[in-house]
């Protein structure tokens, strides 16, 4: 059992300044923000190394901050071997919002991903079955972030009530 | 002419007046077996006229046939279908006096004309168009192709007790009381091998008229509602009096071949022509009821678990009963 | 005109109707339910002869036995699912010709036999006598077809066995 | 209609959909079968059919407090469990203390619901293999439970009944002693369903080999709650990751054991519900035993609820699976994100996994096992 402070360094050790960061909020679980290009190593190091062990993805959910122009992917990941938890996150600019895809890791992140890019518009790379998977494949626009207007007629049907 | 209709009326009142109590009687059954009431409000006394108003609604509603069906044999096929379970009642001995039709080859021609059930059931199962319906049409076809050689090796071992293919023959040798005195002289206990046959004809009614644990061609969680499935109104209604009908039929065979037919249990104690009728209803509802006892209980098999049941176990056992039957037959 | 006589009327012409229906229908599986109403009806011609038992069997077994494995076939082969089940003419000249010949020899068969009409008893023992005499004068052929049918019985499972056997080990 | 021709047999395959008006794929989910006679190649679930948006709306809400109401409505068959996930989610969150009365009432609550809820996902398991008696007569025990539920809350279905760090109103006097009746009586139930169903041989023919789920594919796709029990592993957050008071309390996590075929398989997955609802029977029974009887419930819950800047992510046994949120607040009144990990939807990703090669039959039977909601699916 380790604390998230002492994953953060021992994934330092590995993987160096750069690409990590310590973060936490005034409340509420810390997180280590992970350099995009980096998250899947990261992420297959967290489940094969003996000390991380992670095998479980709890969830993953995509998030827009509008004020940065960035969209989020939040990695809740724990081990039931070990008994740990982390939080991992990525952010990415909002005109290129590429991440590569954790699916070969974790299956269940498959569903996840592309809810993430259904709402919120982040794209997989690498996601075998990079579709919508909540809304008609040929919905407009990304329905969970901040600054979204539904579109007026869907197939010729009005969307307002 | 006038005799010939009367004799073809009054197996069909016999078929729609029990149609109509059996599905109110199902749904009452079903009702009690699961701590419920079941229909209570049409008609005042235990909504006993739920079936008529059933009827009324299903008359009343819109004919639908789908666009791409096949027009004719998918209006065709359910009439085809309580055609075949209607003729088969002809040869039926309801009573002492009255029978469709004395015809020696009686047991044969029944399983004859009810192996046209099968192909009505592929008829609508194709007609409709519908992958849903297609599927349920051809596994009920194997499932009733293959449950058929069972029925008819059980058949063959009672006519081979019998010696005679003429049900109302088959009948009269049933009466009275056997040599022990209390026994009915039934053919069901004269020979022990015949409880075995009567078992397994038993399992392969149910299966032949498409009732739990065998109910896969209209199974309504897997193939939503089978061969059945673009059907609605009267054709529909037609379906579902076949079904009943066959249901019918078959255990009244059943109560022929096994448990005397029309006569007593009680040897000569209220027997007569209507007394025999009486007995005779009394005897095949009975194993109607067990049909629909047995199906509020049971979970349904799978089918191939269905065709194992049938071809590794009931054809084998079938066929050695007989053999045993008639050696039975020959020693004593 | 009697009943027996409108009746042998009425399924003649649907043993004919259907028969050309079967023949000329572009829809396979409409030509195998058009199949199924030209046996009944030859079933039903039979019971008008006497021949109650021979009707019976023609039921069990035309109709409920090889018609619905012709349907089987149909269904199962590569067409599809659904109704477009199309049949094609093909061999029309060797056909025609055949047919042709075949129809000659019926009609010249008709025309030359020298029919004499007699009034046939009433049989209601069909069922006895057939008995006997498969029992009897004909017990050697009787064993021998269902030796015959024995054997095939077992070719096929064996067959089958050996076909599935193969596939395992395919796949 | 697509018809297409499988590359490796060179069979053409008939495409089929089951759903989204299906009698047993328990809602409007939509599984796209590929089908190789009566076989089943290749399964595509599509979902989508019943999405509500939850999300949005929670982040649309002026109040924290105003999205509990939203979240009865994901899963709809254990409201009481998902307001009790969002409700430990917002404590955790503000650090509140919450009333040990009220601590009890929800443990008993959300345990009783965890029954009802098991009640139906049995039952109708049970419905779509044929049995259809033993429904009826889960649905009457099912029935008791949300009696008590309605003189409590007044709701039948959708509660709105924790609030955060407290509960709307108390309950009436006599919910200990009608809870206790119900104890009582539904114990020896639990066993006419094991004679009934669990151990019928139809029924054991029909689920035992089916749809074995591997203990490592079950980790690999985060399966939780009894899907991962049923695959031997012993996992039950109540234990191994205690929220609310369950540490208090003592009671086993049941697992399949492979008894009538593979582990892993339906009827072990059927079986560790029908196991749980004993478990849950023991709970309650011990917090009914510990519950204080005085008490205000509604004395703790904040009139206003600002959070300050952070993130959570709680995570709770609901009777599916593990009921996650993710709630990320940006010091304004209403959450800035709220993510609810649904066991469902977790669930139902892996049904590709267990159901290739297995028949039509077998696909209920599998998605009966996994026991999913649709509501808590799309969300």
């Amino acid at each position: 059992m380790k604390t998230p402070e002492e994953i953060f360094e021992y994934l330092k050790n590995e993987f160096g300044e750069d690409a990590l960061t310590f973060e936490k909020g005034d409340i509420g679980d810390p997180w280590i923000l992970v350099d995009a290009a980096s998250i899947k190593s990261v992420s297959k190091f967290l489940r094969d190394d003996p000390g991380m062990r992670f095998n479980t993805l709890m969830c993953l959910s995509g998030l827009h901050y509008p004020k940065e122009e960035e969209l989020g992917v939040v990695y809740n990941l724990h081990s039931t071997e070990l008994n740990q938890t982390i939080t991992l996150k990525v952010r990415v600019p909002i005109d290129e919002p590429a991440v590569p895809s954790v699916e070969a890791i974790w299956k269940t992140a498959d569903w996840h991903e592309r809810e993430a890019y259904d709402m919120v518009g982040v794209t997989f790379e690498g996601h075998p079955n990079h579709k919508r998977i909540l809304l008609p494949d040929d919905w407009e626009g990304h329905p969970l972030r901040k600054d979204y207007v539904p579109q007026e007629f869907y197939r010729g049907v009005t969307t307002r009530a | 002419m006038a005799a010939i209709l009367i004799h073809a009326a009054i197996p069909l009142t016999i078929i729609l007046v029990y149609a109509l109590v059996a599905i109110w009687g199902e749904r009452k059954i079903a009702g009690f077996i699961q701590d419920r009431l079941g229909p209570m409000r049409v008609g005042g006394w235990h909504g006993w006229a739920q079936s008529i108003a059933d009827l009324l609604k299903l008359i009343q509603k819109e004919d639908i046939i789908p666009t791409n069906a096949s027009r004719f044999l998918f209006k065709f096929a359910p009439f085809m279908m309580f055609a075949a379970s209607y003729a088969a009642f002809a040869v039926i001995p309801f009573s002492s006096a009255y029978i469709g039709s004395m015809i020696n080859i009686g047991v044969f021609y029944l399983l004859a004309v009810t192996s046209i059930l099968t192909l009505s059931v592929i008829m609508a199962g194709w007609a409709s168009n519908n992958k849903w319906s297609l599927l349920g049409g051809m596994r009920s076809a194997a499932q009733m192709v293959s449950y058929e050689v069972p029925t008819i090796a059980t058949v063959l071992t009672v006519v081979l007790v019998a010696g005679s293919l003429n049900l109302m023959t088959v009948t009269e040798m049933q009466a009275g009381n056997d040599t022990l005195g209390f026994l009915p002289n039934w053919l069901i206990f004269q020979n022990p091998f015949l409880i075995v046959a009567f078992i397994i004809f038993f399992i392969s009614i149910l299966a032949e008229s498409h009732r739990v644990p065998f109910d896969l061609p209209e199974s309504e969680s897997e193939l939503v509602g089978g061969y059945q499935t673009e059907y609605s109104g009267m054709r529909w209604a037609m379906f579902m009096l076949a079904e009943y009908a066959d249901m019918l039929l078959l255990s009244l065979l059943g109560a022929t071949l096994f448990f005397g037919g029309w006569n007593s249990p009680f040897g000569d104690f209220m027997g007569g022509p209507a007394w025999g009728f009486f007995w005779f209803m009394l005897k095949g509802l009975l194993l109607v009821f067990v049909m629909m006892w047995i199906r509020w209980t049971l979970p349904r098999y799978r089918v191939d678990q269905l065709m194992h049941i049938c071809w590794n176990i009931l054809i084998p056992l079938s066929f050695i009963n007989l053999v045993l039957t008639a050696l039975w037959e020959v020693i004593f | 005109m009697e009943l027996t006589t409108i009746l042998f009327y009425l399924f003649a012409l649907v043993t004919l109707g259907s028969a050309a229906t079967m023949v000329f229908s572009k829809n396979i599986v409409h030509s195998a339910f058009a199949l199924m109403f030209t046996l009944m009806g030859v079933a039903a011609l039979y019971v008008l002869l006497y021949a109650d038992f021979l009707a019976a069997t023609q039921l069990l077994v035309y109709v409920g036995g090889i018609l619905i494995l012709i349907l089987f076939g149909v269904m199962l082969t590569s067409q599809g699912y659904t109704l477009s089940f199309k049949t094609i003419t093909v061999n029309l000249i060797p056909a025609s010709l055949i047919s042709v010949g075949i129809a000659a020899l019926l009609i010249f068969a008709f025309l030359t036999t020298d029919w004499t009409i007699s009034e046939v008893a009433e049989r209601t023992d069909t069922v006895y006598d057939l008995g006997m005499l498969l029992m009897g004068d004909y017990i050697l052929p009787f064993i021998a077809v269902g030796v015959l049918l024995l054997i095939a019985i077992i070719g096929a499972i064996l067959m089958s066995t050996r076909l599935s056997a193969e596939n395992e080990g395919v796949s | 209609m697509i018809e297409v021709i499988s590359k490796e047999t060179g069979n053409k395959e008939m495409v089929i959909n089951m759903g989204p008006q299906h009698p047993s794929t328990h809602g409007v989910l939509r599984l796209e079968l590929v089908l190789d006679g009566e076989i089943i190649t290749k399964v595509r679930p599509h979902i989508g059919y019943l999405h509500r948006c939850f999300e949005k709306y929670a982040e649309q809400m002026d109040d924290y407090a105003k999205v509990i109401p939203y979240t009865d409505r994901m899963d709809y068959v254990s409201a009481i469990n998902q307001e009790h996930g969002y409700v430990i989610a917002l404590e955790r969150m503000l650090e509140l203390e919450v009333p040990e009365r009220v601590e009890y009432i929800r443990v008993i609550m959300a345990e009783l619901q965890r029954i009802a809820s098991h009640l139906l996902g049995i039952g109708a398991f049970g419905l779509d293999l044929g049995a259809f008696s033993p429904f009826l007569y889960l649905f009457t025990e099912r029935e008791k439970i949300l009696d008590i539920f309605e003189k409590v809350t007044g709701a039948r279905l959708l509660y709105n009944y924790f609030a955060v760090a407290g509960l709307m109103r108390d309950v009436h006097p006599e919910f200990k002693t009608d809870t206790a009746e119900f104890v009582k009586t539904f114990r020896p139930k639990i066993k006419e369903l094991n004679d009934l169903l669990s151990y019928n041989k139809i029924f054991i023919q029909r689920t035992a080999n089916i749809g074995v789920l591997p203990e490592k594919v079950a980790f690999n796709y985060a399966a939780s709650g009894p899907v991962l029990r049923g695959s031997g592993v012993k996992w039950d957050l109540r234990k191994n990751d205690p929220y609310s008071i369950y540490d208090r309390f003592e009671f086993d996590i049941p697992v399949g054991t492979g008894e009538v075929g593979t582990l892993g398989d339906c009827w072990d997955r059927y079986m560790v519900r029908v196991k749980e609802m004993e478990q849950s029977l023991r709970i309650i029974e011990q917090a009914l035993d510990g519950m204080p009887d005085e008490g205000d419930v509604m004395a703790a819950i904040p009139k206003r609820i600002r959070a300050k800047e952070g993130e959570i992510y709680v995570r709770t046994e609901s009777p599916r699976g593990e009921l996650g949120y993710y709630i990320v607040s940006d010091k304004s009144a209403s959450p800035f994100r709220v993510k609810a990990r649904a066991p469902s939807f977790v669930h139902l990703s892996l049904l590709p996994a267990i159901s290739r090669g297995s028949l039509i039959a077998d696909m209920v039977a599998i998605v009966g096992s996994i026991d999913i909601v649709l509501g808590e699916v799309d969300r």
